[in-house]
């Protein structure tokens, strides 16, 4: 209904394979990323801020990085959690022991201690397949998140194991600690979260993301044209859990300012599997979708009963939540088993058509 | 198509060599010291009935299966157990029997994933898409281009392939193994569950393909009329053993093949 | 040195000190793989006849020790009380079927996994409006007795445990190999064309399967809700049945029991012997790792279908 | 009016032009053509280049002044270059329909006496290569596509850029023959040759000068108001007169971008994404597309349906008026603006058709429905009236005053009038300077001080605005000396979607009968809709719930000419509906799709008489060419309506 | 069924809301206090008597005296379910709400309380965190914000030591013994350990500390590691289901109850019922009285329940957790009265409330005027020391109830606090914080 497409036209590849080939996308886009910027950090409140959009950003990054692995290259992990408490305590330990370190590279270092924990558990991916793969990446999840518990190193042996974002400042700005203002920590969640999206969408339209789907979709075939399944896997393995360390890292130094291993516990791994799938496997868009999914509606529905009035047992309404979150999976993926990147997709191409059905 | 031919072949050196090879299944014989060459930019068809060990043989030479006997050497360096992957680096390109394209992805990025091999660029210039990276990209996709124009397949460039019908989901599966340029081209049953004027057509894209691009192919037909058309030199396989090989014309003479297609139904 | 010492030597040593306390290890660990078995059991009869991931097992045993118990708890006598429980499963699978596999026919596994979740969601969240979120005891009358047989400590409950495993085992065997609704069953886990041939309609198949599940869920509830009371944990030893389904195979009845008892074992004398060289709690890692290890060898887990790749 | 001579500072002929364009906007796109999945474009600056190597390589070939070249193909940017290149060496560029089968083809070959042919691909060279030995002028052929060309080792066969190469090294050699070349050339030569298909008798060439062609297109760009930022789609024959003043002259006149489709399968598609400002199509595919827009609404969820009615309703009621600057009431005004929002644009938006600033139809009498249809979308859609012979504007729908019923006032420098006996006459800078070797035909139709014969009857009402009613050889009188105008009732009856073909008979007979063709996507479309099983064409149109859907088409035909003073008795007793679909291949339909009247006359004789006997039914015995290429005859027997007809007066009054 | 608890449920809030409603017509002044509780998920059985005492209490404040000096208590319930990102995300929610905003948090869970120690300071709330949450916190110089009287992890784990010895005849008879300490694999249960450890050095007894991971229903390994160890006492620092399964397991193994001790978290009613018999002889450490035969009870009966026992009983009354939920209710409403005293009596904001914590000083007398005397023991807070120098008793299962099997015992103060004193130290330079001085 919005598009107008009529006299868009490529004239060259570079503009043929644009990330938003349309105008109008583009426009969309360019508009919700200035409210991003410039509206949301001045009429969200610290609540808004602080306890439902930056754990929806930083979870948005995580299922970004599980959809590379997952959707497009179709190696099913649950070790998330694992990968995210990797970033994390690894950014702890590096900020904590060079404390005169940017914190932004500390991030980006410990993304790279993230991959590379993820190259060695994406080493059964070349023989392991499917579920069997994906209940494999358990072992990750709990032994990673064992040792980060057994292990005093790790969280400089506090006595009670939990690690606390020390106070770390960029550009003078105190990003991290419990001086950080909401909007700060929101603008560098949110700056994560775009850039890594930009580079993970480059990432699956080169050759790298074509040969993940091709080995997805049918590896034997991508043997034989020439890619390397290990090489392949285990490099989706490095970059999914780069993406994973990088939100563990801001979970705990932009979100919550402190962590157990408890925070990044196996109920997180299932939690952005879950994103993914209602989101859109295989979709960048799709991934960021299920993430306000699965992080929003939850909160939604909890202060529903409130925004209505209507007086309930704290219980009573989180049981009714379980159900109606419960049933609207079900619901959706009834309606969409392909999750909201398809539906986004159909929607669109029924703007595209309108008013005519195809 | 009669013009094409009549043109004499500028057929070349030995480019691979198959000798004695043997591959058993589970104690079955699926070839048994099977041997012959291919020569640069010939048409080689392998025919045989169902269960000759026609779809065996391709397994071989492109690394799928590893023969427990015999030699092959391809461009002069032979081998005997190598990766698929390692197959497709040396120029060795195929196609299958059931089409195995990657079905959630487009046509174009199908025809991509064949180039593969051929694009250097690392993951920090795929990141930013910007740069050499692009400038790889932008190049392979005009190649890619003009193996969908030589396929007619412009209309579906943008079409994830799992939605496309049987006869253009060859077409685009003989594409990806054109994007990467393979010195030797294996297709597997390209013909197989099309009508008349679709096999045709495959033969034209064929013959174009041996013509153009100056690949030298192996292609296994179940179905003889149609590829001893097409073929300079015809491999006749039954229970995993040659029993046969020569031009079409002395193939279709020899007492032997006739025996084995007539006593073998088609099933 | 030290460190092969404690991880190479110590360990065997200590072993062979006392090996009566080993059988007692092995034993516990037996009957701990017999509990996980009963929960693995519900996984693999799903996916075996639907090709479902049936995430929301581990709700399904909650549900149904909460409605036992709830029952119970309303004066209804023990006997009823299961019969009413497994009333209410074969209730619970046909609305699972026709609310929800109906209309995921043909969909991806990971899709229809997906579903499961959602279920999941919606039965946690029912069950405790319908019972309470409240710890309920469960007596089953058994005493949580030990006695000692040459030496070595046995517990009554955990040889009644292991009694009931056995017995469903049995006749779920008999199930699946003698009736022909479990030639059915086995029949749709190959080919679903198959399985119509057979006579029986998709949906009737998915609705047995899910009761017998529901039922198996049941069991397992009964059992657990024994040793901890009945409260909403138990809807996560689930997750204990996960390294026995990949080391048993998705597939395969016999595999969940056996995969349960190799686990069971194995983390046991793997905490008991090795847990002190690495701080102890190696139970939860160390169980995936040995499934893992299992798979590098057989992908396809103990029991599981061979994966035949061709092209 | 060939004596007016352009201002002696301005280039008059296309290489000249395209020297200026080559200068002024070098950096401009002039031609795109989408290939390999994008748009290539090339400059105006770049054009020149190609245009002056291909010139190069044609002039070292031997082409000189005088000589004919043929060019046939799609619309291909490098097509259209050749036509220049030849140009500027003097010779004549002459484009053949691509379509052509080989026998009209080596018609114009030996006519033209064409001594090179630049075409498309293998397909016309293949066509070529067939009647090659017949043709004793050709000597060489040059071909845009190497694709499967590789084993065509004749001497006078070279691809176009080979030739373009050897052009490049012959500039090298004489860097001043191409400019000496076009420097020759003047407004008066004969620009170009083009055959007109013609209802009766063997094609004749109309000879055009660069004159003929850039005033009159010059003289059409000022009255649009076109600019060098237009977008032009050139899908239409390059054989035809209208693609050489839109795609070619207007052009080069104003500096325009001409894109040309990936194919003739994508025009909609290409159309859609190049959303061209400038447009020109035949009635036939405004209304095909009206007939897919209903098609696809119908398949729309009810809520779109109803917007869809609301808003065309709103339309229908001010969008005309809107379009024309009028005052409209502010409620409609706003509803308008809404129906813009949600169904007009993007319904423009959707058929490419948004961005059109002026859209021209001709050719043949468009419905008023469909006319109205368009412009109430605010789509500025005109009528004109054009010809060959006056390198097409004779008339046009001026701006702010179009008339559905007339075909608009006279072109800039045209005068219109009409002969006694109605048939309309015209005189421009555009008058064609004569057949190609046919003094007599040239004579016939062009007088001595450049009136011209445009054979259609018609008149010029007070405002000046020109009707045009039918061919005037055409329009005839039943037994009883009522008017017959078979065109007249023939459009009538196109204006309906399920109709797309209909012969009216009646000249010198009782009464008025018809043959129909029924629109295959149309009913077929409908007769699904009501899950009618049918196979194929034949069968769907004997179908006898077909017959009644028809039958309301000519009963509403019958009606609207019973409100006709002078036509109400001709109207259509009986009719039947053909088992087959006019074709041009099978010679019943011109190749722009006109009826070949006496052609189908001939050809069908025994159903002509049915129809003017009392039976109810015709055997017919036909042949048919299935897909697959094999024929076969197919025996029909088919049925034979009477039509409702309704009395002039009571009419009338019922109206 | 379902529908019958639906109603029960609506009607249960609605006493609470009609509560809050009314008030809210009949006084201008409110003092709010948020409440994070988790009535659902894996530990709701421990999470919902603890929710119910609060708001028992905070009811039972309004309806008998009208509310703290005629300001009126009003709170809101936000489900965690014992999990830490929900509880921020209920920090955040709460922190703001109420005319003066939160006057304190009871995160009840260490966890949390782990999250919210850094806000605090930063949005000015005050955080109790009794019995649980970070030892350290005891350090008021370094945590200004965070209290956590009457006693710490550590304080209790050498009050722990202390009983041993005094079971066992003296520090001199602890050299050799052996225990056990069984722990829940998180922050929270690892509290413990330093102190342990430390102790284990000063009187040479054998420690071996053994881990349960979460949620603690299979410790199969655990046990038969006791059962070969054979300890003379096993302490336990479990929580949720971990500890029904660690009691019943421990029967099974034949292990002597009496000398299985848990931690105040280890020991209410929950944890003990479903093992039947066998829990019978099992102790824990508390520090207030189990049951409901206190006057507090009575009034609640009476003013809450409006006389009726049975519908008390329904909602806890008198189980471990309910009262400690009470007590800390008390404690916390004690704080806003003393802020109140210096501040006047009209809604407290989060700092005048810290105020009112660091000098709260809740004396036996005022205990008896609350209807708790001898319920708990009064506690008197400094600016240095928000532990106080609480103590605990030890109480034990008899199969129907607890009972007290010991005096109470004062934790090891000199071992403590200089562990306490360093940590801070350590989280002080961590995060740059100055420690104020008191």
């Amino acid at each position: 209904m919005f598009y107008r497409e009529s006299g868009q036209f490529k004239t060259s590849y570079q503009k043929d394979q644009q990330v938003f080939p349309i105008a109008q996308d583009r426009i969309f886009i360019a508009l919700l990323l200035v409210v991003a910027f410039a509206v949301v950090p001045f009429v969200a409140d610290e609540y808004w801020l602080q306890a439902v959009i930056i754990p929806f950003l930083i979870f948005s990054l995580a299922a970004v990085g599980l959809n590379l692995l997952t959707g497009y290259a179709g190696q099913v992990s649950l070790g998330t959690g694992a990968f995210m408490a990797v970033g994390a305590y690894a950014t702890y330990k590096i900020t904590t022991a060079f404390p005169e370190i940017n914190i932004v590279i500390v991030f980006l270092m410990s993304g790279m201690v993230a991959a590379g924990v993820g190259i060695v558990f994406g080493l059964p991916s070349l023989r392991i397949k499917g579920f069997y793969l994906a209940v494999a990446t358990l072992a990750a999840q709990f032994f990673i998140l064992w040792l980060f518990n057994k292990v005093g190193w790790f969280f400089n042996d506090s006595p009670s194991g939990t690690i606390t974002a020390p106070p770390r400042t960029l550009f003078g700005i105190m990003i991290s600690g419990p001086e950080a203002t909401a909007e700060v920590r929101y603008f560098v969640s949110l700056t994560f979260l775009v850039v890594f999206t930009v580079i993970a969408k480059n990432i699956v339209r080169g050759r790298i993301g074509r040969s993940w789907m091709a080995i997805r979709d049918m590896d034997i075939a991508a043997e034989i044209i020439g890619i390397q399944p290990l090489k392949t896997k285990l490099m989706a393995f490095a970059i999914s859990s780069f993406y994973c360390g990088l939100a563990g890292a801001l979970s705990v130094f932009a979100w919550l300012g402190g962590a157990e291993t408890e925070a990044f516990s196996i109920a997180i791994s299932f939690q952005v599997l879950f994103m993914i799938i209602i989101g859109g496997l295989g979709s960048i868009m799709g991934s960021i979708m299920g993430a306000a999914f699965i992080t929003l509606v939850p909160i939604f529905l909890t202060n529903m009963p409130a925004m209505f009035g209507i007086p309930m047992a704290t219980d009573l309404s989180k049981h009714i939540e379980e159900i109606v979150f419960g049933g609207l999976i079900v619901f959706l993926l009834i309606v969409e088993p392909h999750g909201f990147a398809r539906l986004w997709q159909i929607g669109k191409e029924k703007l595209r058509q309108w008013p005519f059905p195809y | 198509m009669a013009q094409d031919m009549t043109k004499p072949r500028n057929i070349g050196d030995v480019l691979l060599n198959v000798e004695n090879i043997s591959i058993a299944f589970g104690g079955v014989k699926a070839l048994d010291g099977v041997s012959f060459d291919v020569r640069e930019h010939e048409i080689l068809a392998i025919i045989g009935p169902n269960g000759a060990g026609k779809s065996s043989m391709l397994n071989c030479i492109n690394g799928f299966y590893h023969p427990q006997d015999g030699i092959i050497t391809f461009k002069g360096t032979p081998r005997q157990r190598m990766q698929t992957h390692e197959a497709a680096a040396q120029g060795i390109a195929r196609t299958f029997q059931n089409i195995a394209l990657f079905k959630g992805m487009s046509t174009l990025d199908n025809i991509m994933t064949g180039r593969n091999l051929k694009m250097k660029k690392n993951l920090l210039w795929q990141a930013l898409y910007f740069g050499p990276a692009l400038t790889e990209e932008l190049e392979h996709r005009a190649k890619v281009e003009e193996i969908i124009d030589f396929l007619e397949i412009e209309a579906i460039r943008k079409t994830p392939v799992g939605k496309l019908p049987y006869g253009l989901q060859k077409r685009v599966e003989l594409g990806r193994a054109l994007a990467a340029e393979p010195d030797l081209l294996l297709l597997d049953e390209p013909m197989a569950g099309m009508n008349h004027e679709e096999k045709e057509d495959m033969c034209r894209y064929i013959l174009d393909v041996n013509d153009e691009f100056g690949a030298t192919i192996v292609l296994i037909e179940h179905d003889m009329s149609v590829v001893m058309d097409i073929s300079d030199r015809v491999v006749v396989l039954d229970y995993g053993r040659k029993i046969a090989a020569g031009t079409p014309d002395e193939v279709r003479a020899n007492q032997d093949v006739i025996d084995a297609y007539l006593g073998v139904s088609h099933d | 040195m030290e460190l092969l010492n404690i991880l190479f030597v110590a360990p065997f040593v200590d072993i062979t000190s006392s090996p009566v306390f080993f059988a007692e290890v092995v034993i516990g660990g037996l009957m701990t793989g017999v509990m996980y078995s009963l929960v693995a059991l519900g996984f693999v009869l799903i996916f075996k006849a639907s090709g479902v991931f049936n995430f929301a097992q581990g709700a399904m045993v909650l549900f149904a020790a909460l409605t036992l118990v709830g029952l119970m708890e309303r004066g209804v006598p023990i006997p009823l009380a299961l019969a009413g429980t497994v009333l209410v499963m074969i209730a619970l699978a046909m609305l699972i079927e026709r609310m929800m596999l109906r209309h995921l026919v043909n969909q991806e596994g990971i899709i229809l996994f997906m579903a499961t979740i959602g279920l999941n969601f919606l039965l946690e969240g029912a069950g405790q409006i319908a019972w309470g979120s409240n710890v309920k005891v469960l007596d089953l009358g058994i005493p949580n007795q030990s006695f000692e047989v040459a030496g070595i400590l046995l517990n009554q409950f955990d040889l009644f445990a292991a009694a009931i495993a056995a017995v469903m085992v049995t006749v779920l065997a008999v199930f699946f190999q003698k009736t022909t609704i479990g030639r059915a069953l086995r029949a749709v886990a190959d080919d679903h064309q198959a399985a119509l041939s057979v006579g029986i309609p998709l949906k009737t198949i998915w609705v047995i399967v899910w009761s017998v599940a529901g039922i198996v869920a049941l069991v397992a509830g009964i059992m657990w809700g024994a040793k901890s009371g009945v409260q909403f944990s138990l809807s996560l030893i689930a997750l204990k049945a996960l390294p026995v389904l990949i080391l048993g195979g998705f597939t395969s009845v016999p595999g969940a029991i056996i995969g349960g008892l190799i686990i069971g074992v194995g983390e046991k004398i793997a905490e008991i012997y090795w847990g002190p060289a690495f701080g102890g709690a190696i139970e939860g890692w160390f169980a995936y790792m040995l499934a893992l290890a299992f798979l590098m060898f057989r992908p396809q887990g103990l029991f599981g279908e061979k994966i035949i790749e061709r092209v | 009016m060939s004596d007016r001579v352009p201002d002696s500072g301005r280039p008059d002929t296309f290489p000249k032009l395209l020297r200026e364009n080559a200068r002024v906007r070098a950096d401009k796109p002039a031609s795109r053509e989408k290939d390999y999945g994008i748009w290539l474009s090339w400059t105006w600056g770049q054009v020149g280049g190609e245009i002056r190597a291909l010139a190069c390589g044609l002039a070292d070939l031997g082409i000189g002044r005088g000589d004919k070249v043929a060019i046939c193909g799609d619309n291909r940017p490098h097509l259209y270059w050749s036509m220049t290149a030849v140009q500027a060496l003097g010779a004549v560029p002459v484009p053949v329909y691509q379509d052509s089968v080989s026998d009209e083809m080596r018609y114009i070959y030996d006519h033209a006496e064409i001594k090179f042919a630049i075409v498309e691909n293998q397909e016309q060279v293949d066509k070529l290569l067939e009647i090659k030995d017949t043709l004793p002028h050709l000597e060489h052929i040059i071909y845009r596509f190497p694709r499967g060309m590789r084993n065509y080792d004749q001497p006078f066969l070279d691809l176009y850029t080979d030739i373009q190469d050897r052009g490049r090294a012959f500039d090298a050699a004489n860097p001043d023959f191409y400019e000496a070349a076009v420097d020759r050339a003047t407004g008066s030569d004969i620009a170009i040759m083009l055959y007109t298909s013609g209802t009766t008798g063997r094609p004749k060439g109309v000879m055009l000068s660069f004159d003929n062609l850039i005033i009159t297109g010059r003289n059409g760009a000022i009255r649009e108001n076109l600019t060098e930022d237009e977008d032009m789609l050139a899908y239409l024959p390059m054989a035809w007169i209208g693609d050489n003043i839109f795609s070619v002259a207007q052009s080069y006149v104003t500096g325009f971008c001409v894109s040309c489709p990936e194919s003739s399968d994508t025009v909609l598609q290409d159309l859609r994404e190049i959303g061209p400002t400038y447009f020109f199509a035949p009635p036939r595919i405004y209304e095909s597309l009206l007939t897919t827009v209903m098609i696809r609404i119908e398949d729309a969820a009810k809520f779109k349906q109803f917007l869809f009615r609301y808003f065309m309703a709103v339309a229908g009621r001010v969008g005309i008026d809107i379009l024309d600057g009028k005052t409209v009431a502010v409620a409609e005004r706003v509803r308008y603006w809404f129906g813009n929002l949600l169904i007009y644009a993007p319904l423009k938006n959707v058929l490419g058709l948004s961005k059109v600033r002026v859209g021209y139809t001709a050719g043949e009498a468009i419905g008023p429905d469909i006319f109205t249809f368009y412009r109430s979308l605010g789509l500025n859609l005109k009528q004109m009236y054009a010809s060959t012979e006056a390198s097409v504007f004779i008339t046009i729908h001026p701006d702010g005053d179009v008339r559905p019923e007339t075909s608009g006032t006279p072109a800039i420098d045209v005068e219109v009038k009409v002969e006694d006996d109605g048939e309309v006459m015209f005189r421009g800078p555009g008058v064609f300077q004569a057949y190609f070797k046919d003094e007599a035909a040239t004579h016939g139709t062009k007088t001595d001080d450049g009136w011209v014969h445009t054979g259609d009857a018609g008149y010029l009402d007070s405002e000046g605005h020109l009707h045009i009613i039918d061919r005037a050889k055409d329009v005839g009188k039943l037994n009883d000396g009522t008017l017959f105008a078979p065109k007249f009732i023939e459009n009538k009856l196109k204006f309906f979607p399920h109709i797309k073909e209909a012969v009216a008979f009646g000249n010198d007979r009782g009464y008025v009968a018809a043959f129909i063709n029924i629109d295959l996507e149309s009913v077929g479309n409908w007769a699904e809709r009501r899950n009618m099983a049918y196979m194929g064409y034949t069968d769907l149109a004997g179908l006898d719930a077909v017959y009644d859907l028809i039958s309301d088409c000519v009963a509403q035909v019958n009606r609207d000419l019973a409100a006709d003073e002078k036509l109400h008795g001709s109207q259509i007793r009986r009719f039947l509906i053909l088992h087959k679909e006019l074709d041009a291949d099978d010679g019943e339909l011109t190749r722009t799709r006109k009826v070949r009247r006496s052609a189908i006359a001939d050809k069908y004789t025994d159903l002509i008489n049915a129809l003017y006997s009392d039976t109810d039914h015709c055997a017919v015995e036909a042949e048919v060419t299935f897909e697959d290429g094999r024929t076969d005859i197919i025996n029909a027997d088919l049925k034979i309506r009477e039509a409702v007809r309704i009395a002039g007066i009571q009419a009338e009054a019922a109206e | 069924m379902k529908f019958r608890s639906l109603i029960l449920g609506a009607l249960g809030v609605a006493v609470g809301i009609t509560g809050i409603a009314l008030s809210k017509a009949a006084y201008a002044a409110e003092q709010f206090i948020p409440m994070l509780v988790y009535r659902t998920g894996p530990y709701a059985p421990s999470g919902i008597p603890v929710a119910n005492g609060f708001r028992d209490y905070y009811t039972l404040v309004n309806k008998r005296d009208g509310g703290i000096n005629g300001v009126t208590v009003t709170f809101e319930e936000c489900e965690t379910k014992y999990d830490t990102k929900i509880g921020v995300e209920c920090y955040e929610k709460l922190k703001g709400k109420g005319p003066t905003g939160a006057s304190l948090f009871n995160p009840y869970s260490t966890g949390i309380t782990y999250q919210l120690i850094p806000k605090a300071s930063v949005d000015k709330v005050p955080i109790l965190s009794m019995g649980y949450g970070r030892t350290s916190a005891a350090d008021g110089r370094v945590f200004e914000w965070v209290f956590n009287f009457p006693m710490t992890y550590w304080s209790q784990a050498s009050a722990f030591v202390k009983y041993v010895s005094r079971q066992e005849g003296g520090y001199d008879k602890l050299k050799g013994k052996n225990i056990v300490h069984v722990y829940h694999n998180s922050a929270y249960g690892k509290e413990a350990n330093p102190t342990l450890v430390a102790l284990a050095k000063r009187y040479g007894y054998k420690l071996t500390l053994l881990a349960v991971d979460h949620p603690g229903q299979e410790q199969k390994a655990t046990w038969l590691q006791i059962r070969r160890l054979k300890p003379d006492w096993v302490f336990m620092s479990g929580w949720g289901v971990m500890n029904s399964v660690a009691i019943k397991e421990a029967a099974a193994i034949n292990f002597p109850m009496d000398h299985f001790v848990g931690n105040w978290w280890s020991g209410t009613d929950a944890d003990v019922i479903p093992a039947g018999q066998g829990s019978v002889g099992y102790k824990s450490t508390t520090f207030h009285s189990a049951g409901s035969g206190f006057p507090v009870h009575a009034d609640i009966i009476k003013h809450v329940y409006g006389g009726d026992a049975a519908k008390a009983k329904e909602n806890n009354i008198g189980e471990v957790l309910y009262n400690r939920g009470m007590v800390n209710a008390m404690f916390g409403i004690e704080a806003i009265r003393t802020a109140m005293g210096k501040y006047g009596n009209k809604s407290m904001t989060g700092e005048q409330v810290r105020w009112g914590l660091e000098n709260l000083n809740v004396e036996n007398a005022r205990l008896q005027a609350l209807g708790m005397k001898d319920f708990t023991r009064g506690v008197k807070v400094s600016c240095a020391d928000h532990e106080t120098g609480g103590s605990l008793r030890i109480q034990q299962w008899d199969g129907t109830k607890w009972k007290f099997v010991s005096q109470w015992l004062s934790p090891m103060r000199d071992i403590v606090r200089p562990m306490i004193e360093k940590d801070a130290a350590m989280f002080a330079k961590e995060n740059k914080i100055t420690p104020r001085s008191c």
